[in-house]
């Protein structure tokens, strides 16, 4: 036993970081130990791939929803900046309000028109924004979302109004030699090669890239000033309504709140549900626990949503639950527990008592109503 | 608004399981909505004579034997004009041709044969030079033309008056309820249109040469190129976590839910 | 129709598979001497077949040559035709129930140790070193090539000549095939090294060899890696031409794809993937290499539920679904998908005792299902008891006590079941609480299910005491009142001061974790680390200081790499081979004696907090309060016990206000989840 | 008061009984002109004769099941036919022999009898009963047998008044026996009732064969069923007008049960005011006594005889509810065929309007386009046979048994009874084979829910592949497959030997083939037979033999055989889905229930799938072949 001198240890090793960034233990080293924190995060800059004289452009064109890209516009910019050879830049046109960064979607250039937005109804206009922007451009292809917010429409009326130019819609794969869609109701896998426009089907591209764009802002001069050169239109937009949350589908729901077994009170949920115009989902253990009913139950083994908001109260976050929400744009969590594996995945999480956040939050979605009715 | 001539465009479907010749559901809505507006037109104008009244004339375009056709008499088509199609005419020019005096065409969102672009119809009102709407819920004959009830994904809809002539694309969703009689199947006819001469299409190039393949299979996603170390791989495959994004710990239960409204408005998840 | 695709039926070569389920190929460790299966071995995949699943793919990594030891694992041994009755046997129980069995042949080159049999010098391509199995191997020479070649073609004559339905020939894992595919382990300058054709051409040959000895209408399938996450080995692109190469051959009927290398401790953990991984980690690597094939394409790792599986089928992402922990945890699954009963399924939660066992060269055994590999004694169904309905009171409801009360009432008793918490789970419900180990819960959901399904009268929030038991008049008495957390054993440690705090007290989450905090884990089991991560991920700097040879020693091999990833990104510091010797207190700081191992030198350690784990002790208070009184005096006979026999107490009548008293798990001396499982089953399927 | 002079009596008497006669004709012709705007059959004059016959065994067989009133039926209408033929000879000849009189009042002594005890009886009359007109007729046939008891007194008693008393009740009894005749009052049954069981529109029932096959409509004729009650054979309409109202059917009809708006009596009443109203009368069913159809009021619906039924008559949603269980068939004493009349009507409302509810169009579709009920690929129909390793029926290989699966065989659950049934005929070594994507679904659905041309297309695409194909019998696990090929192929010109599974089985237990031993099952044990094929095709025997022959005790239900409950699956039911105040299968399920029953055996695979839809502790449901195989011997080894 030494017991009568002993050594009091910090058991971290003294080290230096070296320029290269390596951290280094330079052994029989008798400075004093180097108190630091751990370092878990280290910057993940990509590399630039925006050429710096593009010689050709890939024009894609998108519809924003409330300000951001949704999902299937981003896999189109993906598959343009994939596509894009060293001296091709990628030109998003993108119609509607932007208000998101588009360096990591692969936008080498970037040209707002906000005053097209998707919310109204102008195939006039829009066309012929397009038809300008591709006057002056001159793309080597046309990249659009073959989706229901516009972009499937006008699409096909550019690709009308270019009758001399190749076109496919309903895309499901692509790359550099050849497009792929299903023909004859679904019976036949059809396979051609790279057209000018093509409309792309969701999921053909993958939106992670391991390299990143300039996304420099256009002149709005590009496109021409839309809004003087539209003759008298044919269409008059009568404006939006909204379906109750309750009567769409759970996969088809843009906003869900949702139960795990931290929820105590189905109740306050149903209301807060109903305040937000919600639709209900829940975790595996809320439906196991009989709360729910095995069709709410959202996961791996469940359904897979893809809401642009998804409320996670009192759910921690199982790797299953997490991948039944990996296409839903804003996460927010409620949770007792700020560890908790759905605070790694949220993009706002608050840290409390589901029960009393739920009725404060109840009181205020109220109140906001109240004064956004008379201000109205 | 008077309107005298409306059609709808039907094409043969084929069933996804069995591949029998069935009707395309998607233009059997659009006839259906059209033999809906017809009957609700001269019901209004009473005092039309029986020669005076708007009629829906049901177009095919392709073989007057197939038996898909069947379906759209039973489904209530009383006759079906048939333009036969050969190698050397073209199905705009073909259709553009007999419907250059109607007033409204409808016709349903995607074919279920060939390349079910959805083209067609933009062709022809192109060609046509009608004004058109796709994705149409309901619709309904207004003074000032056509209101029509847009379909929009996330619960949304959309109104929208529309100039006629027009052609009207109806989405799939639309509440239209079918009803299949074989009596009407029986009664009903079909009869070949007289083909008039089409100039051959010149510009064989001005379309994509598709190769179809019978065996079908998945797409496969367009992925980046990555040259991520073999460790960096191993990670994105097998780590779940992300780095999180704000997170409130201090405060009462009211502040909260104010962090959480002043996201919502931020990002205009909600309207008040 | 519910699972259409999952129930569609698959035809490999001239083999129709009824559904698309797979208990792909592992290692079982059943074998019996010789390597040669037995009844034990037989049977545990009997038990599959009757539960509905298509194919079963036995023996993996079954060497079929004498130079790839396979008796330290016990593993089938394809290199003698004394295997050829054996397997026909198992191919017949297999085909009387509609199932098809293959077996995975291979020859492990460098990936064994040589110590053993006839320790022989392994063989690889370039006589490099396997590190996980201390593999030193000599560079394979040609004529060894060409007897290895004959080797595989032997063996899988005697495998069809058996009457099994196929046989799979392994290039993962790092097999010799796929160490002459890697360029981490092939050098060579011969023609089976350099260029990739060189490199694959010691498999086109084996398969050659194979398919030549087996016919055209035999089916052969291939095993393959997807990305070996290596910077010197084999990444997604190569394998893919690889793949696509070798089924333009047209030598084999299916590929089988594993992703992830499997040589070093931390690819491992990857191939049978824990619970920490996500669900179907790989698939994307499964997926890519069916692009470019037009063979069918099998892929196991993390596939455990119908839903899943069925989804990952309908994307067209795989065409076989491999489901084989899944089948461990429950052997009948898919019949439990088919009539819609996928609430009864006893799922796996990927917590890999099974294959955390088989590294150390032990039988593989299920940690939620202890009838599994013990049919000959052990039942998956448990039947209705023909003999008297008794009363059966169950105090404690963890495993151990809900796997009595189940089994019990599966028997047709009347079961009460007292558990002193709100809730069912004892100490699974602290073992949940640790990052990325939530699905440990998953084992007491299905416990909690069956319980309730089974009408269990469940009282909880009741301690219950020994008047509360007698009132119920019961005939049998199960006690599994478990164990608390051992922290008073010395006193030094200072707990009754204050000083120190268990691991229960942080994971329960009774005592809030400190900014500075020493862990003491005298038990290197999954506790001690767990709370060390519970404390780190929370943003305090931890020190885990055990006697043991290194920190989480007892967790297994496919364990501790995951533990390991997490210790060393959290910064975590390892302190092996240290005793606490005592705390206290100076000013607000602990602070900690620790005394190392081998040079008995003193050390001290001031911290804020210090935690221990220290296993736990028996609650047997109960138990000495009723043991008198019980006919049996409380005692379980153990040679009738381990014999899987009756209780002898069992057929004695009782007379009025008499019971029988039985002790089960942590309550008697501590067990781990499987153990406590296993005292309940072998003990109540007699009740 | 004049003493009234006996023969001026006598001459009264027989004036007024001439005079009734002459209303009864009239009354006959005007009845007879209503029925005769239906659509043509064939009249069979000799089947006249037939009716003794027909009346004393075949109806005679229904009513007996209720011997109060078998008996009070006897006595009544005994004593009167008695009654009336002596009078017509004593008092219509003339005759005023004082020994006739004798007769006459021991025939009426007997009717007053039979009609005390249907007075009786009427005090507290069960809710099926009618009230209204039928409550009268026991003071009007009393006042008839009174005053002929009084007439033909012996003693000369008769003082004027008690003479005018005596005829004025005779006055009212024949009017409401002649009058009542013409007028459709209760006693219209009696004529039409007898005229029916003549020229019933189903003559074999009477040579004691079951026949239940629906009668194919000629589609290249035009003909799409019934839309007004002239479109009905002009026998259905006189079938119609023998309803006695007693309810029967009404007290069988599970829809009704289930509280959703079918009533089989109203039903058939409602076609009786079609029948016998023109548009200008503008009658409605307010003069019905009797239960409504659930949740529909009473005195909404009108009809005349060229008028749409529906929905003016009946509600569309009355048609649909029906599960074409013939509980209402089989209970019926004047053997009215309800089923018949309920599937013309449907006919007509699919064939020309498309009409049919719920998800029955999508079934129609279905059938049409990919010949399965379920949209499914005719390929995976025997999926769950692959690994049993059986035959698949090749074009040039003749085997003995062809096993045809039908629908069920694309329900996970059955699938579990259909690989029970394959384990026991392989364990009875015999020659059998499936059909495989031959198969095609029968129609049975589609003709149930009036779609005759997509039942006869299936038909006859059906009757072309067995023609192909080689094989002696056709075993089915399914009796709405059996029925559809036994019964109703034949009129397309397929003859099989088709049998149920049950009835095969018992076959191979009873000869030895089958080795069975004593079944280890020890619930409480109950057999729901299923109506395609006790009613349908009179099997309710061999599934009882087969649990017998595995040693298990069956514990009846409170209806079984013949008489068995409904479990609501057939008739397309469960697609149109009309709702009720409960759904049919928890009904049955609670006749299990109330006798304990933890089992309940089946041999449908509908039975079974709506028997398990029931939600909340029920008790278990297994096919027989199941139980069956569970028992087999294993010790013997089937050879391969």
């Amino acid at each position: 036993m030494i017991e009568n001198n002993p050594r009091r240890i910090n058991p971290r090793r003294a080290y230096e970081i070296l320029a290269s960034g390596v951290k280094r233990i330079v052994l029989g080293a008798t400075t004093d130990f180097v108190a630091h924190e751990v370092a878990l995060q280290h910057s993940t800059n990509k590399p630039l791939r925006t050429p710096k004289q593009a010689k050709t452009h890939i024009l894609v064109v998108a519809h924003s929803d409330r300000g951001t890209l949704d999902d299937h516009a981003k896999q189109c910019l993906a598959a343009a900046a994939i596509l894009a050879e060293a001296n091709t830049a990628v030109v998003a046109l993108i119609l509607g309000e932007l208000h998101e960064e588009l360096s990591n979607a692969g936008a080498d250039e970037v040209l707002v028109i906000a005053e097209l937005d998707y919310a109204k109804f102008q195939p006039e206009s829009e066309l012929s924004c397009v038809k300008a922007m591709v006057d002056v451009l001159q793309p080597s292809h046309i990249f659009m979302p073959d989706n229901l917010i516009g972009d499937g429409d006008l699409g096909r009326r550019l690709i009308t109004s270019h009758p001399e130019k190749l076109a496919a819609t309903h895309v499901i794969e692509l790359n550099v030699d050849h497009i792929a869609n299903y023909q004859s109701g679904g019976s036949a896998l059809a396979l051609a090669n790279l057209p000018f426009i093509v409309l792309l089907a969701p999921e053909t591209a993958d939106t992670n890239l391991p390299f990143s764009a300039s996304a420099l802002t256009l002149d709005q001069a590009l496109a021409h000033p839309v809004k003087d050169k539209v003759q008298p239109s044919n269409y008059i937009g009568l404006g939006m309504q909204t379906i109750a949350a309750a009567k769409i589908a759970l996969e088809e729901a843009d906003f869900i709140v949702s139960a795990g077994n931290g929820v105590s009170n189905v109740q306050t949920l149903q209301t807060l549900a109903a305040a937000l115009d919600a639709a209900v989902g829940a975790s595996r253990v809320a439906v196991d626990d009989g709360k729910f009913a095995r069709d709410k139950q959202i996961g791996a083994t469940g359904k897979t949503v893809s809401a642009s908001t998804y409320f996670a109260i009192g759910i921690s976050g199982a790797v299953q639950h997490l991948q039944g929400i990996k296409d839903c744009r804003h996460v927010i969590a409620i949770n007792r527990d700020h560890s908790a594996a759905i605070v790694k995945r949220a993009n706002l999480s608050l840290i409390g008592d589901a029960e009393e956040i739920m009725q404060a939050l109840i009181a205020v979605i109220t109140e906001a109503k109240l004064a956004t009715q008379e201000a109205a | 608004m008077s309107i005298k001539k409306i059609a709808a465009l039907v094409s043969a479907g084929r069933h996804p399981v069995s591949g029998e010749a069935r009707h395309c559901r998607n233009d059997s809505l659009a006839m259906s909505i059209g033999l809906t507006l017809t009957k609700k037109i001269n019901a209004i104008s009473t005092n039309a004579s029986i020669t005076n009244q708007t009629s829906l004339r049901v177009m095919h375009a392709g073989n007057p034997d197939n038996a898909a056709l069947k379906d759209y008499l039973a489904l209530g088509a009383k006759h079906i004009d048939v333009i036969a199609l050969t190698a050397e005419c073209n199905i705009i020019d073909s259709l553009a041709n007999e419907l250059t005096n109607t007033d409204l065409i409808l016709t349903g969102s995607r074919a279920e044969n060939g390349q079910d672009s959805g083209l067609v119809p933009y062709l022809l009102a192109e060609k046509l030079g009608f004004s058109l709407v796709a994705n149409v819920l309901e619709v309904k004959l207004i003074p000032e033309g056509l209101e029509v009830l847009q379909f929009l994904p996330k619960g949304k809809r959309r109104s929208i008056i529309v100039q006629l002539p027009a052609v009207v694309i109806v989405h799939p969703l639309a509440p239209v309820e079918l009803r299949h009689a074989y009596a009407q199947q029986v009664m009903g006819k079909v009869s070949q249109q007289q083909s008039l001469p089409f100039k051959p299409v010149t510009d064989q190039d001005n379309s994509l040469q598709w190769q179809k393949q019978s065996t079908l299979r998945k797409p496969i996603k367009l992925k980046a190129r990555e040259n991520k170390s073999g460790h960096a791989r191993m990670l994105s495959a097998t780590v779940s976590e992300n780095k999180g994004g704000a997170v409130v710990i201090d405060g009462d239960s009211v502040e909260k839910a104010q962090v959480i409204l002043r996201y919502l408005r931020e990002h205009r998840l909600i309207n008040f | 129709m519910r699972y259409p695709h999952l129930f569609s039926p698959l035809t490999l070569n001239k083999l129709t598979l009824r559904n698309r389920i797979v208990s792909t190929a592992h290692a079982e460790v059943y074998a019996e001497p010789g390597g040669l299966p037995g009844e034990r071995y037989i049977r545990y995949y009997e038990e599959k077949a009757k539960g509905g699943l298509g194919l079963a793919i036995c023996g993996g990594s079954s060497p079929v040559s004498i130079n790839s030891p396979q008796s330290w694992w016990k593993s089938v041994n394809l290199s003698t035709d004394k295997i050829i009755e054996p397997l026909s046997n198992l191919a017949e129980a297999m085909h009387k129930h509609g199932a098809k069995i293959m077996i995975q042949a291979t020859h492990m080159g460098r990936r064994s140790a040589y110590y053993g049999e006839h320790w022989p010098h392994l063989v690889t391509p370039s006589g490099v070193r396997e590190p996980v199995h201390r593999g030193n191997a000599k560079t394979i020479e040609h004529e060894e090539i060409r007897r290895i070649i004959k080797d595989f073609a032997l063996a899988a004559k005697r495998v069809q000549d058996a009457g099994m339905d196929g046989i799979e020939i392994s290039a993962a894992h790092q097999h010799l095939i796929d160490q002459f595919w890697s360029p981490r382990s092939n050098f060579r300058t011969d023609d089976f090294g350099g260029s990739l054709i060189n490199r694959m051409r010691f498999g086109v040959e084996v398969l050659s060899a194979v398919r030549e000895a087996v016919g055209a209408d035999f089916c052969v399938g291939m095993r393959m890696c997807g990305d070996e996450f290596h910077e010197d080995g084999l990444d997604h692109e190569t394998l893919k031409e690889i793949a696509q190469y070798m089924s333009e051959t047209g030598l084999i009927d299916f590929i089988s794809v594993v992703g992830s290398g499997a040589d070093t401790h931390n690819t491992i953990a990857n191939c049978m993937p824990p619970m920490a991984l996500p669900p179907e980690p790989f698939v994307h690597l499964a997926a890519g290499i069916k692009s470019v094939i037009k063979i069918p394409l099998m892929h196991a790792q993390s596939i455990r539920d119908a839903t899943q599986a069925e989804r990952i089928l309908e994307n067209g992402w795989v065409d076989l679904v491999g489901m084989t922990r899944s089948h461990l945890a429950d052997p009948h699954i898919v019949t439990k998908i088919r009539d819609g009963r996928e609430d009864e399924i006893k799922q796996c939660v990927g917590a890999n005792y099974c294959i955390d066992r088989q590294y150390l060269g032990q039988d593989v055994l299920c940690i939620q299902n202890a009838a599994t590999s013990r049919e000959a004694t052990m039942p998956h169904i448990i039947a209705k008891s023909s003999g008297p309905k008794r009363k059966v009171v169950v105090i404690g409801a963890g495993p151990a006590g809900l796997e009595a009360a189940r089994v019990a009432a599966e028997r047709g008793h009347d079961v009460v079941l007292f558990e002193r918490n709100s809730s069912v789970g004892g100490q699974v419900n602290l073992a949940s609480k640790v990052p990325q180990r939530e699905q440990m819960a998953g084992i007491i959901r299905w416990f909690d299910m069956e319980t309730k399904r089974l009408g269990i009268d469940r009282r909880f929030g009741i301690d219950a005491d020994e008047a509360m038991i007698l009132a119920e008049k019961p005939d049998i008495v199960v006690l599994a009142t478990g164990g608390s957390s051992h922290i008073h054993q010395v006193p030094a440690w200072g707990v009754a001061e204050g000083l120190a705090v268990s691991s229960w007290d942080i994971l329960s989450e009774m005592v809030a974790p400190g900014k500075n905090v020493l862990i003491y884990d005298s038990m290197s089991t999954h506790a001690g680390f767990g709370t060390a991560d519970f404390i780190a991920s929370r943003g305090n700097n931890v020190e885990l200081v055990t006697p043991d040879v290194k920190v989480a020693d007892d967790v297994g091999g496919t364990t501790f790499p995951i533990f390991y990833r997490r210790l060393y990104s959290l910064g975590i510091i390892p302190t092996p081979n240290y005793w606490l010797d005592r705390v206290y207190a100076e000013g607000d700081k602990k602070i900690a004696v620790i005394r190392n191992e081998y040079t008995d030198e003193i050390e001290e350690r001031a911290v804020d907090q210090v935690v221990i784990e220290n296993g736990t002790t028996p609650n047997d208070t109960l138990y000495w309060a009723l043991k008198e009184q019980s006919a049996n005096h409380g005692q379980t006979d153990i040679d009738t016990l381990f014999a899987s026999q009756p209780q002898a107490a069992l057929s004695i009548p009782l007379k009025a206000g008499e019971f029988l008293l039985y002790r089960v798990g942590d309550c008697i001396s501590m067990h781990n989840i499987h153990g406590a499982i296993y005292d309940s089953l072998r003990l109540c399927k007699d009740f | 008061m004049q003493m009234l002079n006996y023969t001026d009596f006598n001459y009264s008497v027989t004036a007024l009984f001439w005079l009734a006669s002459a209303a009864l004709t009239i009354g006959i012709w005007r009845r007879t002109q209503l029925w005769r705007a239906g659509e043509p059959a064939a009249l069979l004059w000799l089947n006249l004769l037939a009716i003794p016959k027909r009346y004393f065994v075949d109806l005679h067989h229904v009513v007996s099941r209720e011997p109060y009133i078998a008996r009070t039926h006897v006595a009544t209408a005994g004593g009167a036919v008695a009654t009336l033929a002596l009078v017509a000879v004593n008092y219509g000849l003339m005759m005023y022999s004082a020994a006739l009189n004798w007769a006459i009042l021991s025939a009426t002594t007997i009717m007053l009898g039979g009609v005390f005890f249907i007075w009786l009886r009427r005090r507290n009359a069960p809710a099926r009963l009618s009230r209204g007109a039928w409550s009268r007729l026991p003071y009007t046939l009393a006042a008839f047998a009174i005053g002929l008891i009084i007439i033909s007194l012996p003693v000369p008693i008769i003082s004027g008044s008690v003479a005018l008393l005596a005829l004025l009740l005779l006055l009212a009894g024949s009017a409401e026996l002649a009058l009542g005749i013409g007028l459709g009052g209760p006693m219209k049954h009696a004529i039409a009732g007898l005229l029916h069981l003549a020229f019933h529109p189903r003559q074999e029932r009477f040579s004691g064969k079951l026949s239940t096959a629906l009668i194919p409509l000629m589609l290249e004729n035009g003909q799409y069923g019934v839309s007004k009650p002239s479109d009905f054979k002009w026998n259905q309409l006189l079938g119609f007008d023998a309803c006695v109202q007693c309810g029967k059917c009404e007290a069988a009809c599970p829809a009704f049960a289930a509280g959703q708006p079918l009533n089989p009596k109203k039903l058939i009443q409602d076609l009786v005011i079609g029948l016998s109203n023109d548009e200008k009368s503008g009658a409605t069913d307010a003069s019905f006594a009797g239960s409504p159809y659930p949740g529909v009021a009473i005195g909404e619906h009108s009809g005349s005889i060229h008028a749409p039924i529906v929905p003016l008559l009946i509600p569309d949603e009355t048609l649909w509810s029906c599960t074409t269980c013939r509980a209402c068939v089989q209970e019926c004493p004047m053997l009215i065929e309800h089923v018949d009349a309920i599937v013309d009507m449907r006919r007509n409302l699919t064939l020309t309007q498309g009409s049919a509810p719920g998800k029955a169009p999508q079934t129609l579709e279905n059938l049409r386009q990919t010949a399965t009920v379920g949209g499914y690929d005719r390929n995976a129909r025997y999926h769950w046979a692959v690994d049993l390793d059986v035959k698949t029926i090749q074009k040039n290989t003749p085997v003995d048994i062809l096993l045809v699966a039908g629908e069920g065989a694309f329900d996970m659950r059955y699938q579990r009874s259909l690989r029970a049934l394959v384990k026991l005929l392989k364990a009875a070594n015999l020659d059998f084979a499936i059909m495989g994507a031959l198969e095609r679904d029968t129609g049975d659905t589609a003709r149930r829910l009036g779609d005759e041309a997509t039942f006869q297309m299936l038909a006859k695409q059906n009757i072309e592949t067995f023609a192909s194909l080689t094989f002696k019998r056709i075993v089915t696990a399914d009796p709405h497959v059996m029925h559809s090929l036994k019964n109703e192929y034949p009129a397309f010109g397929g003859h099989y030997q088709v049998l149920h599974h049950t009835t095969l089985l018992a076959e191979l237990v009873n000869s030895g083939q089958l080795n069975l031993v004593k079944s280890a099952e020890t619930r409480k044990l109950t057999y729901h037979d299923p109506c395609y094929l006790g009613r349908y095709n009179g099997e309710t025997e061999a599934p009882r033999t087969l649990l017998k022959s595995i040693g298990l005790q069956i514990n009846e239900m409170e209806r079984s055989g013949l008489r068995g409950r409904c479990c609501g699956g057939g008739g397309g039911a469960p697609l149109t889905d009309i709702p009720g105040k409960q759904r049919i299968p928890d009904i049955r399920i609670q006749d299990a229930r109330s006798i304990d029953a933890e089992l309940v055996a089946v041999a449908c695979p509908q039975c079974t799938s709506m028997l398990e839809g029931v939600v909340g502790k029920r008790p278990d449901v297994l096919d027989i072949a199941e139980l069956l195989a569970s028992a087999l011997d294993q010790n013997v080894e089937p050879a391969r």
